[in-house]
């Protein structure tokens, strides 16, 4: 996907390559997905040990300190393998918010820790009725004693149920919708009176729903300043937005190929249905709607390094808005072209679809997005 | 002039207040769940209960002639009540002998078969399934070969059938065999009929990719079955099932539920108020919404233009094609819209039978669900593409 | 386009074709449209002749009294002959608007000669900035001795230059966007203080720009009662947006009909290109789109019947936003399918296309009608 | 890992700047005016003028080596001239000579048609036009009909040429001859330039419908033309085409031109406001906007992607078609919006000229022209249909 690799990054993508192909073939990811999220799964035992964990976390707290182009690939590869595994909101969720906020002591014990692979994290966020603008927040965190009290409902946690560590926001002031007023939380997972109902998601991960009632914090396990969460939240919120944008460029891709070559082989009325002009001209049109979303997810992570948060915003939220539309056509295309064989549980296909439709749904649909981008403007 | 008034006389509006207070009085709640949650998959049980209900009433097979137990109803009568059954959350018949056997054993059978197999579709008491497709015969069906030898009074059947809907929860299984390969691939097909208790046969499960169970491969090694258990003449099958297929295209559009899942949609979208912090994200889904709601009235006259034609023929031609076409698409639309307005409570993948409030339930675990399961619509029954084709050579003369 | 018809709509209907295809044949129209709008117009006169100028008119005021389906039948023929002329604003727009809210004098003077031909009417409605909401009136009529005085803008109105007396909305109080307040007046096209700046439209039809700078009429000039205009002028558009839609349906099957038979006979590598199935398919995509918009036509024209506004108002608005879409599309790829020829002035297809895209921009576009529909509720 | 940052070199910045404020002070004004109107039907004089203005300046051009008196540029300075230009509203350059015979001639002419064709070329003296298309030969190209016999050292040319942009204004054309007939159809084609002033040419005028006149028929009765003005072999003509539309093909996204007709299209609704009694308008229109600009955005980048490769290679290979379709597609919808912001100011056929403000006379009066105009560009240039079964055969092996 990137327009050049460099020597090591040439490495990097022949690993994950053989990894996607070999360790995590289509045929071995049933029983591999039974294990996702238990403490010994295999598969994050994996992604530890071949470093990607810390790949793009900092040198200082045990990472490789790679760059967004090193992210692009381990997504692009995770898409193209359909790998399933909380590195999302771990890595690039978690990471980000304790990189650009956490206190020197809770960078220093976690960040080595997720490196490692012995500690996960989730992000949890969003609150009922579902609305996907971070800065709607109900959740309440009042100061009692040296600590906090937590109360609140959240919704769709990904990978909250088997996160050592949840970065949660809440409100220490002010009503829903204003960006003032947010702080950020770095809760346990066993913390009392923290309630995870547990679910699996249409892609095969996991999520949960969270009610925290009065859960009991204390004053350290705030994360960057009070009432001033909203920018990391954002930051952390675009940097997941554009991985899971370069995860679906590569499930894209990963889609056409597998379209491309059951057409050139499927034969209906004496003839490839290839052959067909018809069907030719629509795998144009899911080539065209391919490449376009690479060059957004391209544009994407690219502004992470933005120093103009209203610049990345827009970008972002473009790529989104290109990369749910070209996965809402390009999954539906595959599915159509190849017929009833993708309908099938047994069949790559339509896991991949639904992974492609799980991040259309995450962090903002096509309409969130597309609002977002208009109204990012300085003037 | 418009077309739709025909709906509106004194009977007519009587009948649909009578289907309408029926539904509500006599359609079990667990069952009425299932159909709200855009169930394709629904038990055996559920459909054989809502059948006798039907039937006890004297609507079972409601396109039926009086002669064989149906009630007897013109066209008319048999919209209507289509129309209240889908915006009641009713099941749909089940076609597969209600709606394609039956009225081809009707127009083929022998007098023998008639007596024999219509009672047990008109009670619910016999479930069929439709053994047409084949691995390597899905939109080319013409090119199937699974084998039926004649051996005197038998035939022997050996191979298999692709995608058979309800396979598993079947009593009976009509189908197209290969009995002769030397001439023609539409020659040598004959039409049986058989039970799926018969030795031989194996029934394995086709798991659809969001998890549901509705079709099969159907394996058969070496099943007898009796010559007179044959429809029509032997190598004669494929008019047979040319004809049976055109019952199915009518009422492909599936306006009435569609009607019932916009519906749905909008009342989640009034009552659970996910926009309630997005005024902009609310008018741009309440656009898409009435968007959907102007393209499904087009279908919706479209439809009644097409089935009710003024000169009193009512045989639906090849641009009826164009029904399934956008009926699919539309129903496909319909689903994307519900699944993106449940937003983050799309990603789980469970679903709650029990949930009383079917607006609420879907908000939180089966927006999803019917976008991907119904995927499907526009490949079976001749995919579109298919239908495409038809309407170019039949209709266009291309 | 009708479902079914009567003996004499039969008639009607021969009459029609005949018309379309023998004296106003393509390659006359060009010679006919030089003297579109003169007094002594040839096509107006044939129309009158003919009785289509009464047929739809009431039989007191030397009308046929036809019905909507009759108007259908004209405006569906029209449409596919490209019969360009003041029909819609003379006999629909004025026509109901005299016939709904016009005096016993208004009507016996001018109806009959609408019938006959010797009138032509024209309705100024539409206001800068060109917002098609009849209530966006800005113009106003005060009273000053015995009659009215107007004065403002008005825009775009078809066939003001032409028309021998204008209907006219003006704002008798309230302010732009009320619904109340608004008056409707018969002006004479010669009154003094109206300036008229009449110019050629894309389809060839005639509009005009007006300017009333203190234009004074008469008491008996009031179409209906004061302050009350907007139901009549509301029913008059939708009657008119109705007629442009079915004569849109028209235009449509034409185009589709050309579009079939030139690809049945134009070879390109060998073939027709009529025989590549993208071609095909796009066809019947074409096919399908003027199947649905002939419905909702229908079903615009049967509304007009309706006693209630709300649902009149959701129909008409359905049927334009339905004939929009489908009116683009099939003009968009008639054009596309033919290639080269049709972007040519001596071909029918791209006149066909350039109507089409006037009927969109008349009386309010999709975007305008879509809001329209949802807006126009009870509850 | 932005693509674009390439551009955004100190020198780049700097010959940007440079670019804008030349095009501020000297593109003349009537000339702007047409060209933010949309024309693509400059009178010859205004093309002229403003490539003599450019000339001086050491612009003209661009992509030419200055071996051959172009500025040699780097690809990187070309694509930000253009860029600059368009969005000045500068005219497009002229393609036919600039783009496509001088580069051509550098590749395959002598010394001598050097020397001859190229200085008319750089000093804007002499418009060419393109004689390809023919009745029959459209996207077919191959089949082309129009002969040119060998009679010692002329070739006598019969036939006519068709769709032949600038044909009226042009002093010399360049096209396809058929000089054999006897084997495949893309041999036996031979590469001509003709004076189009010789005896036995006759240029027709083809009216578009929107009432521009861009194009024109050709006809040849007996016209000589030397030999020594052939490009390349006899009956090799084929390879020299496909090398030049190759160059064509270049550039065609239009993204430039698009990204300022957008700037228009915003520029009219902020400052007109037409919308200021229908706010939900308002904000649907701005969605459209921003969904276009979104689309082109990701144009630009692939554009920038397929351009300029990471290993140096230049050269487009056949995925380039792409641009032309997406370009084409972006475009045509950009100027269906501006239409229909526009409303009831868009039925006017009338185009003023001399009006100061070109987005106020937009509203008034030449909305509805790019619309209909534009629609050409689907077609020419080889269709968008060809140039997806460029795609499906030469990228994806289809």
């Amino acid at each position: 996907m990137l327009p050049s690799l460099t020597d090591e990054q040439r490495l990097l993508k022949e690993s994950l390559e053989r990894f996607r192909q070999q360790d995590y073939a289509f045929e071995k990811r049933k029983t591999l997905l039974a294990r996702l999220g238990a403490a010994d799964d295999p598969v994050w035992a994996q992604l530890a040990e071949l470093g990607w964990l810390a790949a793009t976390l900092p040198e200082e707290h045990g990472g490789l300190g790679g760059s967004h182009a090193d992210l692009a690939l381990l997504m692009e590869q995770f898409g193209r393998g359909l790998v399933t595994s909380p590195f999302v909101p771990t890595v690039v969720l978690g990471g980000t918010i304790l990189r650009l906020a956490g206190s020197a002591a809770q960078q220093s014990t976690i960040l080595p820790a997720v490196a490692e692979g012995t500690t996960r994290l989730a992000l949890a966020y969003l609150e009922p009725p579902g609305h996907p603008d971070p800065a709607c927040v109900a959740t309440r965190a009042r100061r009692e004693g040296d600590g906090f009290v937590i109360s609140g409902e959240k919704l769709a946690v990904l990978y909250g149920n088997v996160a050592d560590h949840l970065l949660v926001s809440a409100r220490t002031s002010g009503e829903v919708g204003d960006g003032h007023g947010i702080s950020m939380f770095l809760v346990p997972a066993d913390a009392p009176g923290l309630a995870v109902n547990a679910y699996r998601t249409h892609d095969s991960g996991w999520a949960a729903d969270l009610r925290l009632e009065r859960v009991q914090v204390s004053a350290d396990s705030l994360v960057g300043a009070m009432d001033s969460g909203l920018e990391t939240l954002e930051a952390a919120l675009d940097a997941g937005t554009a991985a899971i944008c370069a995860e679906a460029v590569g499930a894209m891709w990963h889609l056409h190929d597998m379209t491309l070559d059951y057409i050139k082989m499927r034969k209906q009325f004496g003839a490839t249905i290839g052959s067909f002009q018809a069907i030719q001209h629509r795998m144009v049109d899911m080539y065209m709607k391919c490449q376009l979303a690479q060059s957004m997810a391209l544009a994407g992570l690219a502004a992470l390094d933005s120093s103009d948060p209203i610049a990345r915003r827009r970008a972002v939220s473009a790529t989104k808005v290109q990369i749910g539309r070209a996965a809402r056509h390009v999954g539906e295309e595959a599915i159509q072209l190849h017929g009833g064989i993708a309908m099938t549980d047994d069949y790559a296909a339509g896991h991949y679809f639904k992974r492609l439709t799980m991040i259309r749904l995450m962090f903002g649909d096509e309409d969130y997005h597309l609002r977002r981008y208009r109204h990012s403007t300085a003037d | 002039m418009d077309v739709r008034e025909r709906f509106q006389t004194a009977a007519l509006r009587a009948f649909r207040e009578e289907v309408r207070s029926f539904v509500r009085a006599n359609l079990p709640e667990d069952i009425r769940r299932k159909v709200a949650q855009e169930r394709m998959d629904l038990p055996r049980e559920d459909q054989q209960r809502w059948h006798k209900i039907l039937r006890a009433k004297g609507w079972a097979c409601a396109g039926w002639p009086k002669e064989h137990g149906g009630p007897g109803f013109s066209d008319d009568h048999r919209y209507v009540l289509e129309r209240e059954l889908a915006l009641g959350d009713a099941p749909r018949p089940m076609i597969y002998g209600e709606g394609m056997l039956g009225p081809t054993v009707m127009a083929y059978g022998t007098e023998a078969q008639k007596r024999q197999i219509l009672p047990g579709i008109l009670e619910g008491d016999v479930l069929w399934c439709q053994g047409f497709s084949e691995p390597n015969a899905g939109s080319d069906l013409a090119s199937l070969q699974c084998k039926a030898e004649r051996m005197g009074d038998h035939y022997v059947l050996n191979g298999s059938k692709m995608w058979t809907s309800e396979g598993h929860i079947a009593d009976w299984m009509f189908g197209l065999f290969r009995t002769d390969n030397s001439g023609r691939k539409q020659e040598g097909i004959t039409f049986l009929m058989l039970d799926l208790n018969l030795p031989g046969v194996t029934v394995r499960p086709i798991l659809l990719f969001e998890g549901t169970h509705e079709v099969n491969q159907v394996f058969f090694d070496n099943v007898c079955v009796p010559v007179e258990d044959r429809l029509g003449d032997e190598h004669k099958g494929w008019a047979i099932a040319k004809y049976l297929l055109s019952l199915e295209r009518f009422g492909t559009a599936e306006v009435s539920r569609s009607l019932a899942s916009l519906a749905r949609l909008k009342a989640f979208v009034r009552d659970q108020d996910p926009f309630r912090h997005a005024p902009e994200q609310r008018e741009s889904t309440e656009r898409r919404i009435a968007e959907l709601e102007m393209e499904l009235e087009a279908l919706e006259i479209t439809e009644v233009r097409f089935l009710f034609k003024q000169d009193g023929a009512n045989e639906v031609g090849p641009e009826a094609s164009m029904l399934k076409v956008r009926g699919t698409e539309i129903q496909q639309d319909i689903f994307e819209l519900t699944m993106m307005c449940a937003g983050g409570y799309g990603l789980g993948a469970r679903r709650d039978e029990s949930a009383a409030d079917v607006a609420a339930t879907r908000r939180g675990q089966d927006s999803a669900y019917p976008y991907f399961n119904f995927r499907k619509t526009a490949i079976y029954a001749g995919s579109n593409e298919i239908q495409r084709n038809i309407i170019a050579k039949a209709v266009l003369g291309l």
